[in-house]
């Protein structure tokens, strides 16, 4: 049996987007071409973006598309700030790598960066927020939802209290595991700019789109021809972007009933674990967490042993994110939470999509309790 | 990540000499949780120097798990002597090689076996 | 009947590479996740990366990905502008609005830009770039064919003269139009740096590379996690790279003598449109342009109408980059030639295809001299 | 780009009006070869001051050519007054619109119908 339990990392691209890129990918010709040829192509770009538009609850020309979400975010956070002369910038503790990096690098280069804390349940301490806030900050960025914990983080709240204290900053979330697992549209929200990613919600590899509210100004990273409204020149990915657009028309949150299905799986994940397993511990507050996403810290092992011992079994999942996979570094998201860093170590991240079925997450439950407990065997750090 | 060669996989999947020996004669002991290894090497030694017997306990990842087993299954039957000239790299390519990024487990494997060794000349002479 | 002669803007994807990124597209996991769901992803990405490292005669580990042939020349010279502090740099006043505009917002920053001209054909004069090298020339860029005449620029004469005088420079050509038309391999060619993009190939959109020669050094533009060696972050575009791969496989120069038959292609087209037509220009010697380009200047009629006409009977062609069409400014190119500023206006690229048959250019020369004829009854310019 | 209406394509594809006057009354000569863009508008008026007749001759982009043949159509047959009234807003709602990159093309028709006026005004009073 085969079971994939790491869609927070990637997920299955869905039949029907696979069909309409392959669709798109006979429609051959350069969206920007003058001719028929061109025409057509343009129409697949231009309908996606409606798609997108309608999923996210703005209009078409608030979108601009990238080749996914580390370049949303950069894009988002880089381009905003080549449009101030302010300096001061704050984003969480516990972002995403290409939200993380990028004020690293800022801060390199001048600026000056507030980190955020978050409580033992990964969640944004919106007072500490409130005390970084200046009149001359220039950006704020915190993600919607937490790829490792799920944590949400309230975005929504944290909207007005920038505006007050901070009324010249831009306002960024990283949206790209929120989308299609959260029901949010932008304007509730707020927000000035929010990052997707096709890949996070059954689309391809390779396509994101970034939000950008009507009189935000963001500049371009690379220079080039007058794509995307010259602020992401290149030739468009067509088939990514149609796969992006069917696949944001199929997440649209609550559609189908996949939110309320993959709840339910993630009640009996954590039940199941705890009954079978001891000495272990559930990271985030599992009622505001993703209803995908599960973090358990399984005390005395260590994660990548465990991946690879249910990988043996045809089980898929993760430690941290994926692209930090194969580091040495502990997570810095369970760090800011301050999970004991042994403890850290052991850390599994189950998350699930919405393919995820029933037998499978009970196929999980039968592997996962002799696979700790072997490796337990094997630990010097059991008594 | 580089991927792990079959002979990794195969000690991984069904690692030898796992546990610990009652009486050792050596202990190594070496590693650091909070950076995800740590490893203990037993050994037992008989009059003639030779290692009689190995035993490991290990909390990390695949390679840490991996190059502890393969070292005691190098070591036992060769002579304190021997064995002490077993190099990260000996144990490396009995694994058929390692991931870059992984090679620092072997380091450690070798450090186990230094330390389990020291720790024996240190009981003996005492 | 449809015939497509603008296959320098973009061209149709190979029926193997659908193939191959159908394939992809089922292999879902993310290449950096340990997993077997991963690991099998990472194999595709690799293949790719030997396929592509094969076609243009490097290893693997001087192929990094990216999104298009944008990103990698913004990539390369952005990139490698990081790791110096050299501020004088130099390219071609022929160069694509990627290498071209992105040298104007260098000049911006404080970079002091030499721009080399080119000869009537289009071609860089090579003594005005001998002038131009200093000691401190932090970077070459010239590229290797170009987009809107074809013209061969002689990238491989010039690396010699650039090492001599300034051995501290960093290398980079655009191969983007030349890969796949022109028989070259990068060690030949000497370069430091070179750029492709899959859609030029019969690959797909959003998918390109830049070749980074063993030991030079290009810094990241955009931040998140290790992917491409951290040279290029980002969940990698597994269907798109896997397409690039094939498509490189297949277009590796000569193969099928599709080169041969452009030429012959090539020479009807000119020839046809010679005798059928008074008072043009041929743009370019067609001795050293590209197999597959025709640029020619249709006196006293404008460019956009003759692709509007020509679409009409279903026959697609542009003015100059497709990136440009819409545009209100002349081609920078045909102006740096000397081409006469009116005739320029009225100059369309002919670009054909590993698909493009003979039939098809006959159907070109018999509807082409009709659409001329119209419009220069309509102008105002005709005597 | 955005795409043309399918007005501007009828008018593209069939341009009415095409060509010269002979002895005009009133000729408009505006743009630039260099910006891709000239127009010529003939026209002839009758001694009512009726628009009798409009030709035009295009160097330009399909708007151009759009613009140009659908101004002629709407002069032709009004008074130099009404004509007069005549803005490139005309112009371009008649076409069904035109891409904002094409407006430009529309004013040129405003232009060369002002100047094609003008110059009728000045031949009679002299
Ligand atoms: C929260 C978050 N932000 C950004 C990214 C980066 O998106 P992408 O992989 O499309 O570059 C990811 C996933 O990798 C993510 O989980
Ligand atoms: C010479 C040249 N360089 C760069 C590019 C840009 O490549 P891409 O369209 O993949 O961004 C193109 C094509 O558009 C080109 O012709």
């Amino acid at each position: 049996m085969k079971v994939y339990l790491d869609n927070n990392a990637t997920t299955p691209v869905a039949p029907e987007v696979m069909d309409e890129m392959a669709g798109a990918m006979k429609i051959f010709g350069n969206p920007s071409s003058l001719h028929q040829f061109g025409v057509r192509a343009r129409h697949i770009v231009e309908e996606a973006r409606s798609r997108l538009a309608a999923a996210l609850g703005c209009s078409e020309e608030e979108i601009i598309f990238t080749s996914g979400g580390t370049e949303s975010d950069n894009l988002a956070i880089r381009g905003a700030l080549k449009n101030t002369e302010k300096r001061h910038i704050i984003t969480s503790a516990v972002e995403h790598h290409a939200v993380h990096n990028t004020f690293n690098e800022l801060g390199k280069q001048g600026y000056e960066l507030s980190r955020i804390g978050v409580d033992s349940n990964g969640v944004l301490v919106a007072g500490e927020l409130e005390r970084a806030l200046r009149e001359d900050t220039a950006l704020v960025s915190v993600m919607l939802a937490n790829n490792e914990t799920g944590a949400v983080q309230p975005v929504r709240e944290i909207v007005p209290l920038i505006r007050e204290t901070s009324p010249g900053a831009v306002i960024h979330t990283d949206a790209v595991q929120a989308f299609g697992k959260l029901d949010f549209n932008v304007k509730d929200l707020g927000v000035d700019l929010l990052s997707v990613s096709a890949h996070k919600i059954n689309g391809p590899k390779g396509a994101g789109a970034l939000y950008i509210r009507k009189g935000v100004k963001v500049k371009h990273l690379v220079s080039g021809g007058h794509h995307e409204r010259n602020i992401r020149p290149g030739t468009e990915n067509v088939a990514g972007i149609a796969g992006l657009g069917k696949a944001a028309e199929l997440a649209v949150p609550l559609k189908a009933g996949v939110i309320e299905k993959m709840k339910s799986l993630k009640q009996r994940l954590i039940e199941g674990v705890r009954e079978k397993v001891d000495n272990i511990r559930v990271n985030g507050d599992p009622e505001n967490t993703l209803c995908n996403t599960v973090n358990i810290s399984f005390n005395n092992v260590e994660g990548e042993s465990v991946i690879m011992m249910l990988d043996m079994e045809g089980i898929a999942v993760s430690t941290g994110s994926a692209c930090t996979s194969g580091s040495l570094e502990p997570s810095h998201v369970l760090k800011a939470m301050g999970v004991d860093p042994v403890a850290a170590q052991g850390s599994i991240r189950f998350s699930m999509g919405k393919y995820t079925t029933e037998e499978e997450i009970e196929y999980l439950l039968e592997q996962l309790p002799p696979v700790i407990l072997r490796l337990r065997k094997m630990s010097p750090l059991e008594g | 990540m580089e991927e792990y060669s079959s002979k990794v996989m195969e000690h991984f999947r069904d690692p030898r000499n796992v546990g610990t020996i009652e009486n050792p004669d050596g202990v190594g002991h070496v590693g650091n949780p909070v950076c995800g290894d740590i490893m203990e090497l037993y050994i037992k030694v008989n009059e003639k120097e030779i290692i009689e017997d190995a035993r490991f306990k290990t909390f990390g990842c695949g390679a840490a798990i991996a190059t502890s087993s393969m070292v005691t299954e190098i070591i036992k039957g060769k002579s304190v002597k021997e064995a002490e000239k077993v190099s990260n790299q000996t144990v490396a390519e009995a694994l058929g090689g390692l991931p870059k990024v992984k090679m620092h487990c072997s380091v450690l494997a070798e450090e186990a076996l230094r330390k389990a060794i020291e720790d024996y000349r240190k009981r003996k002479n005492t």
